[in-house]
C-alpha cells in the first residue's frame, strides 16, 4: 500500500499550481472564483478567451491521447489538475462537456471526418457543447426519448424537445439522442446527432429553479437541421454511443467538487462557532460526521482511481455518486440548522444566500445522473450481481 | 373517546378550504406573489374567520385550541402566506388580557394585523438571554426574525420588566421610537422584520404566565400548519406517483417509491395524532398540555420537512423549478422547523416538562 | 374532539382493575409478571388453571358476540382490559390465538358443529390453539405452501412443514392453511384445517433463537390426521379464511404491548441515569425521541380504535406494525449504547439479561408478521392507493 | 499512488484464510464453542502467524501495521474469537518496549496469550477517571471488560505512576494479588473478565506515549476486523438475496432487498478506504494518525453494526435463530462497537484530533 505520489506526479502537481498561480493574477485575476454552482452565468466572454488560453498552452484535455490533441497523461495527473485548478480558484469551466462527454466519444465512435471536424475546436476551446438526453417524459427512464429526427432534402430534421441541458445557452452544438426510426421502441432506432445550436429551429429556455436563479435550459428542436454526416455510429445505433458517452467520466473532476465542498462546509463549521452553536453537542456530533464522510468520500475517490487505473472492477466506484449526493444534501440541512432562525434570511437585494442555494439546490444532487433510487438499484445489479429488477 | 372534529369545525374547515382555494382559481395561491393579500384578508373578515377565537361579545365564534388549530391545519395545507396565525390565532388571545377590546374589534373586522415580536439575537426560543426591557411603560430593545413584521399593525412584544421577569406588551407600529427594517426571507410568503424599540410606548398585557400561554399556542398553532403542509406534500407525491409513468409503468408501482410514499404516511399521522392530542389538552387546559405541545411541534415539523423533501425526491426534476409549488412548502417547512423551536430544542423541552418520567396510560 | 373516556367505560376501568387486583393475590400472586417474552415456558400449567379462572368469571373472550360466549363489549373497553391487565402484571396468555384468531374466524365462517364444539373450550380456557401458516418456503409469500392434506380413510391426513409457530407446545389444537388439491397453484386448492396436536403423526420442535431460548417452534406433520368435518369453509377455500383470520386482530392487545414497552424504556432510562451517560446530550436527545415516539405510538393507536368503532378506514391503523416494530428496534439498539461496554456483559449464569434479549429479539419485529419491507408496500398499496408493485 | 495490498500481505491472507476455513471444514468456526481453540493457536503458531509482527531476529516477519490490518481484517470476516488482536497484533508491539524478550518469544511459540487491562467503572475510553495506581512496583485497581481475561497469561495494564501520569505495565496473570473473575458475555466468542490487583508486581513498559499508541493500534485493528465482518455480512445477504425466492422470484429482485444491499455495499467500500487509509498513516507514523484511526473505527464499526442488522432484515426468520450464523457477526459488531470507543466517541475524539481544521488536499 503506497499512498503517496510519485515523484514524476509531484512535479506534476508543482507545475500545475505554479502556472494557475501565474496566469490566474493580472488580467485573469478577476475570474478566480467565479462562474461556479449558482454563478454559471458571469463573464460568459471572458470565461471562454481563458479557456481558449487554457487551450493554447495545452491544459485542455490532458487525458485524451496526442493524436486527437491531447496530453495522454495519466488520471492521476488529471486529478491532480482538477483539484489545483479548484484549489486555485480556477473559473468554472465551460468548455467540460465537450471535453469529458463528447470528445471521448468522437475518438471511439466518431468518423475521422467528425474527430478533424470537431476535436481540435474543443481542445482550444473555440467549440462548446451542451447534452440533449433528458425529456420531460424521459428522465430516469432514458430509453423513453421522444424527439424524433428524419432525414429530408439530404440533411437530418429534429422536432421535439430536450430538458435539464446545462449551459445550452452558452453552447455552439448539442449532441442530441433523438429516435431516428419511426414508430421504434425504447432502445432500438435512436440516433445520435450533433446539432448547431445557432439556427432558427432552435430555442433556448432557461428553467427558473428553486433558488430563483437557472443552471438548466429547456431545448425546442422545431424543424432545426444539421448536416446528415453529423451522425455519431451508425443512424439507429444511438444507444450504445449514448452509454458510451456516460461511460467516459472517469471521474477525476469529482475530486474539484469536493473542494469545493470542502469549502462549504468550512463555512459552515465558521458560522457554528460564531454564533456559538458550535457548543451544542448534538451540533458538534454533525459537524464531526459530515467532516468524516468528506474524508472518507475523498479517499474513495483516491481508491476509484486506483481502480481504474490498473483496470479492476470498482465498486467504491459504484458507489460515488450515491454517497456524494446524500452527502451534500445532509450537509445542506445542517448547514440550516446551525444559522438556525437565520436561515431564513435572505440578503438584502432579496437574492438568497450562499448556503441557502446550497440547501436548496443541494435536493437536486439527488435527482439528476441518476436519482439515490437509480443509484441503488445499479448497485445491486451492476457492483453485487443481484438479478435485475422487475421494471 | 373521539378523536375527531365536531360538525362546526368540520364545516368551517370546509368553508376556509374552499375560500383559499377560491381565492385563485388556478391555486397560485401557491405562488404568494400573484395573490392580492389584501383582498384575501377583507375576504376573510367578512367570512367571519378574522373572529374565529374572539369572544361572541365582539362578534366572534369563541372557538379554542381545537378549533383554531382545526383551521390552522387546512391553512398549512392550502399554503396561505397569511399573519393569520399571529393576528389571530394568538393575537385574540393575547388582547383578550387587555383591558381596552378596541384592538380585539379591529381584528375581527380586518383592519389590524399583529405579529409576535420574541426571538433575539441567534433567535433561541429558550428566552435566557432576552435584554429587551420595560421601563417607565417604555420598551427597550431589539427583535429579531419578526415574521410580517413589515406590514403590522401592532407587535406582541415580550420583554424584561422590573426584577427581570418576563412581560407580554402590546406596541403599536406607529408608536414613537419604534424602527422596522424589513427583510426578504427564503420564504417568498414569509418575510421578516427586525425591530428596534428605543423607549417606546407599550401596554403591559401580562405576565410570565401569559408569555408562556402565548409562546405555547403558538408553537401549537405552527404544529397544526404543518401537519397541514405535511399532507399537502404527501398528497402531491402519491398523485404524481400514481400519473407518472417511466419503462412503461406508473413509477408509484416501484417499491423504492412506495416506500418513500409510506414513510410519508406514516409520518403525517403520527403527526397528527400528536397535533390532535396537543389541541384538545390546550383546550381542556390540561397540566401537561406545554409537554404535549413540545410532542406536537417536534412531531409535526419534522414531518412536513421530511414530506417536502421526500416529495421533492419522488417527483424528481420537475420539484427543483419555481414553477411547481412543491418548493414553497419546503421553504416553509424549513423555516416552520427553525422559527418555533426546532426538533432538539423541542426534546430538550419535551424532558424539562417531564416527559420521561410521567406514566403512559393516563387518557391521551 | 372528546379525548376523555366516557362515564360507562371508567366504571369498567375501574371495576377490571379492581377484580384483578383482588385475584392477583393470595394463590395466584407469584403469577405476576410471569409469562412474557423471554419467560414463555413460566409455570405453564398454573397460567392455563388461572386463564380457566378468567373464563369463569367472564374476563376472556370479551368482544366475542353473546351468543357465541362473549359479552360483545367496546373495542375501548377491551383495550382498556388490556391496559389494565398489562398494568396489574397479568401472567402472559396462553389463550390469545384461539380468542382473538381462531375464535373469531369460527364465528364468521365456522359450521354450527364448529362453533359448537370448539368456542366454549376457548373461552373456558379448556382448549389452547395454535397458527399453522409460515413455512420454510413461504415466509412473507404465504401463497406458497406446501403442506399437504388428502382424504383417506374418512379423514384427512396432513404432510408437511410448517415454522414460527408459537406457542405449539403447549396447544391442544393447530389451525393449518395446506394444500387440498394436488398440482394447485398459489391461492388456489388450499383448506384451512383444524388439526389436534396430541397425537403421534405431529412433531414439535422448538427453535433456538438468537437469544438462546426458544418463543417458536417448528411443527412436523407425518401422516398427522383430523376429521373430515375439521375443515373451516369449504376445501379449496382456505386462503379466503386464512385472510379473514389475520384481519380479525383489532388492535387492543397493542396496548398491553404498549406498556410493556414503556416498563423497557424506563429501566434503559433509569440506567442511564445511575451510570452517569444520561449527561450526554446525545443519549438525552436519543431518550426523548423514543419517549416522544411511544407517546405518539399510543395516541396513533387510539386514533386506530376511534377509526375501527365508527368504521372509518384507518391510515393510521395501516402504520401500526411498522411503526412499533422499528421504534422496538432503535430502544433496543438505544438501551446497549446507554450500557456502553456493560452491554456485553451477561448475567452471572450466562443467560443474557434482560436489555439483551429484548435488543436482540427486537431485530425479528422488524420480520415476523410482515417485514418492514412488507407492511410498506401494503401501506403504499392499500392506504394510499398506489398501484400493485411487480411481483 | 497504491490502494493495494503487496504480494506479501495478499499471500498471508490467502494463508489465514485458509487456515480459519480449515479450522473446520463445515465452519463451525463460526459456533466458537465448537471450535478446539488451543490446537488452532497452536497451528497459527506453526504456520508463523504469531510472530507477524515481532522482529525478525526472534523468529517473527515484522510486519507493519498495514500487514497487521490486512490479517486481522481476513480473521474478522471469518469470525475467529481467538485473543489474537491483544496477544500478536498489540501484544508484541507493547512487549518490544520491554528491555527482557522473553515474552516476545512466548508468543511467538504459541505459549503466552496477552491482553489488554484498560477500561474502568463504566469502561469510558477517554481514561480522564482512570483510578488504577503504580506506586513502588506494585499495582492496585480494578479493570473492567478485560477481554478473554479468564484465559490470559499475561495483562497489559494502563495505570498511573507518580504525578497521575499513564503508564503501561505488564502484569503476569499468576502474580501475587491478582484476582480474575471470569464473565459470560452476550457474544458467546468474547468472554470478559474483571481483574482485581492489589499490590500486585509490575513492569513498567512505558508512559503516556506508550499507552496513546497501544491504544490508537487497538482501535485501528478492532476496525480491520470490523470492517471484515462487515463484508462477510454483505456476502451472505448477496448470496441469500440471490438464492431465496418469494412471489417466485429471486428476492434479491426486489427493489427494496437490492436498496439494503447496495447501502451495505455504500457502507463497506467507505469502511475499507478509512481502515486502510489509517493503517498506511500508522504505517508512516504520520501525524495525523490518530485522527485517522478515530475515522476508521467510527466509519467501520458503524460499518459492521449496519451490515450486520441489515443482513438479518435481508434474510428474514432465518437469521434469528441459533444456527444461522448472523447472529453471532452481529453480537459482535455490537461489542466492537461499544468496547473500542463508539461512534459518538470517535466523533468526539476527531474533533480533538483537529479533524474539523486539517486542510483536505493532503496526500490520501
Amino acid at each position: 500500500m503506497d499512498l503517496s505520489l510519485q515523484t514524476e506526479d509531484r512535479t506534476f502537481q508543482d507545475e500545475v499550481r505554479e502556472w494557475l498561480e501565474e496566469q490566474l493574477a493580472g488580467d485573469w485575476q478577476h475570474l478566480r472564483g467565479r462562474g461556479g454552482p449558482s454563478d454559471e452565468d458571469a463573464l460568459i466572454e471572458e470565461r471562454k478567451l481563458w479557456e481558449q488560453h487554457l487551450g493554447a498552452n495545452r491544459w485542455t484535455c490532458l487525458s485524451w491521447p496526442q493524436l486527437a490533441g491531447g496530453r495522454a497523461l495519466s488520471l492521476v495527473q488529471e486529478v491532480l489538475f482538477h483539484e489545483a485548478y479548484a484549489a486555485a480558484q480556477g473559473p468554472g469551466r465551460l468548455g467540460h462537456i465537450g471535453e469529458t462527454l463528447l470528445g471521448p466519444t468522437l475518438i471511439h465512435h466518431g468518423s475521422d471526418e467528425q474527430k478533424g471536424r470537431f476535436l481540435p475546436a474543443i481542445q482550444q476551446g473555440t467549440d462548446y457543447w451542451c447534452q440533449g438526453y433528458s425529456e420531460p417524459n424521459a428522465g430516469s427512464d432514458l430509453a423513453g426519448v421522444q424527439t424524433r429526427a428524419e432525414v429530408r432534402d439530404g440533411q437530418w430534421v429534429l422536432t421535439g424537445q430536450k430538458t435539464w441541458t446545462s449551459l445550452a445557452h452558452v453552447a455552439d452544438w448539442c449532441f442530441v439522442l433523438c429516435r431516428t426510426e419511426l414508430g421504434s421502441q425504447r432502445h432500438q432506432g435512436l440516433s445520435y446527432l450533433l446539432v448547431p445550436m445557432d439556427q432558427p429551429g432552435v430555442t433556448i429556455r432557461p428553467i427558473k429553479q428553486i433558488t430563483g436563479t437557472s443552471e438548466f435550459n429547456e431545448v425546442f428542436f422545431d424543424g432545426a437541421v444539421t448536416e446528415l454526416g453529423h451522425c455519431v455510429g451508425a443512424p439507429g445505433d444511438g444507444w450504445a454511443v449514448a452509454m458510451a458517452t456516460l461511460g467516459f467520466e472517469r471521474g477525476a473532476s469529482t475530486f474539484g467538487q469536493q473542494l469545493n465542498f470542502f469549502n462549504e462546509l468550512q463555512d459552515i463549521t465558521n458560522a457554528a462557532k460564531q454564533n456559538g452553536c458550535f457548543d451544542d453537542p448534538l451540533i458538534q456530533d454533525r459537524l464531526a460526521q459530515s467532516w468524516m464522510e468528506l474524508r472518507v468520500m475523498r479517499l474513495n475517490a483516491w481508491r476509484m482511481i486506483h481502480h481504474l487505473q490498473t483496470d479492476q472492477p470498482s465498486a467504491v466506484g459504484a458507489i460515488n455518486k450515491l454517497y456524494w449526493a446524500r452527502w451534500h444534501r445532509k450537509m445542506g440541512e445542517l448547514a440550516m440548522d446551525v444559522l438556525g432562525p437565520a436561515s431564513q434570511r435572505a440578503q438584502t437585494d432579496g437574492e438568497l444566500t450562499r448556503l441557502q442555494r446550497v440547501f436548496l439546490f443541494s435536493r437536486a444532487d439527488t435527482i439528476y445522473a441518476g436519482s439515490n433510487e437509480i443509484q441503488k438499484t445499479l448497485i445491486a445489479e451492476r457492483a453485487l450481481g443481484l438479478p435485475r429488477s422487475a421494471r | 373517546m373521539r378523536f375527531e372534529f365536531n360538525e362546526l369545525q368540520l364545516e368551517l374547515r370546509q368553508v376556509v378550504g374552499a375560500f383559499l382555494d377560491g381565492l385563485n382559481p388556478t391555486h397560485t395561491l401557491l405562488s404568494p406573489e400573484k395573490t392580492d393579500e389584501t383582498k384575501a384578508w377583507a375576504q376573510a373578515a367578512e367570512l367571519g374567520l378574522l373572529g374565529l377565537n374572539a369572544p361572541e361579545a365582539v362578534g366572534g365564534l369563541a372557538g379554542g385550541p381545537v378549533t383554531v388549530a382545526a383551521l390552522l391545519e387546512v391553512m398549512g395545507n392550502r399554503h396561505w402566506s397569511s399573519p393569520y396565525l399571529s393576528t389571530v390565532a394568538i393575537g385574540l388571545d393575547a388582547l383578550s388580557f387587555s383591558p381596552d377590546q378596541r384592538w380585539v374589534e379591529a381584528i375581527v373586522k380586518g383592519d389590524l394585523q399583529v405579529t409576535l415580536a420574541v426571538l433575539e439575537g441567534r433567535g433561541s426560543l429558550a428566552l435566557t438571554d432576552l435584554e429587551s426591557t420595560v421601563r417607565g411603560g417604555q420598551i427597550f430593545g431589539r427583535k429579531n426574525f419578526v415574521l410580517h413584521g413589515g406590514a403590522a399593525d401592532l407587535f406582541l412584544v415580550v420583554a424584561r420588566e422590573a426584577g427581570g421577569h418576563l412581560g407580554l406588551f402590546a406596541v403599536e407600529a406607529s408608536a414613537v421610537g419604534l424602527t422596522v427594517c424589513g427583510e426578504a426571507a427564503m420564504d417568498p410568503g414569509r418575510p421578516l422584520a427586525t425591530i428596534t424599540f428605543e423607549g417606546t410606548p407599550c401596554q403591559r398585557l401580562g405576565g410570565g404566565d401569559a408569555v408562556e400561554r402565548i409562546l405555547n399556542r403558538a408553537q401549537l398553532y405552527s404544529a397544526a400548519e404543518s401537519l397541514g403542509g405535511a399532507q399537502a406534500c404527501l398528497d402531491l407525491a402519491v398523485s404524481y406517483a400514481k400519473d407518472r409513468h417511466q419503462f412503461g409503468r406508473p413509477i408509484g408501482s416501484f417499491q423504492a417509491i412506495q416506500h418513500h410514499c409510506a414513510e410519508m404516511l406514516l409520518q403525517v399521522e403520527s403527526a397528527r395524532s400528536a397535533v390532535y392530542a396537543a389541541a384538545h389538552a390546550a383546550e381542556h387546559e390540561r397540566e401537561e398540555t406545554a409537554m404535549q405541545i413540545a410532542m406536537a411541534q417536534a412531531t409535526a415539523s419534522e414531518a412536513f420537512f421530511f414530506c417536502a423533501g421526500t416529495c421533492i425526491q419522488v417527483l424528481g426534476g420537475i420539484a427543483i423549478t419555481w414553477e411547481h409549488p412543491v418548493h414553497l412548502f419546503f421553504k416553509r417547512a424549513q423555516g416552520s422547523r427553525t422559527l418555533w423551536g426546532d426538533p432538539s430544542f423541542q426534546r430538550r423541552r419535551f424532558i424539562a416538562l417531564g416527559g420521561l418520567d410521567r406514566p403512559l396510560a393516563e387518557a391521551p
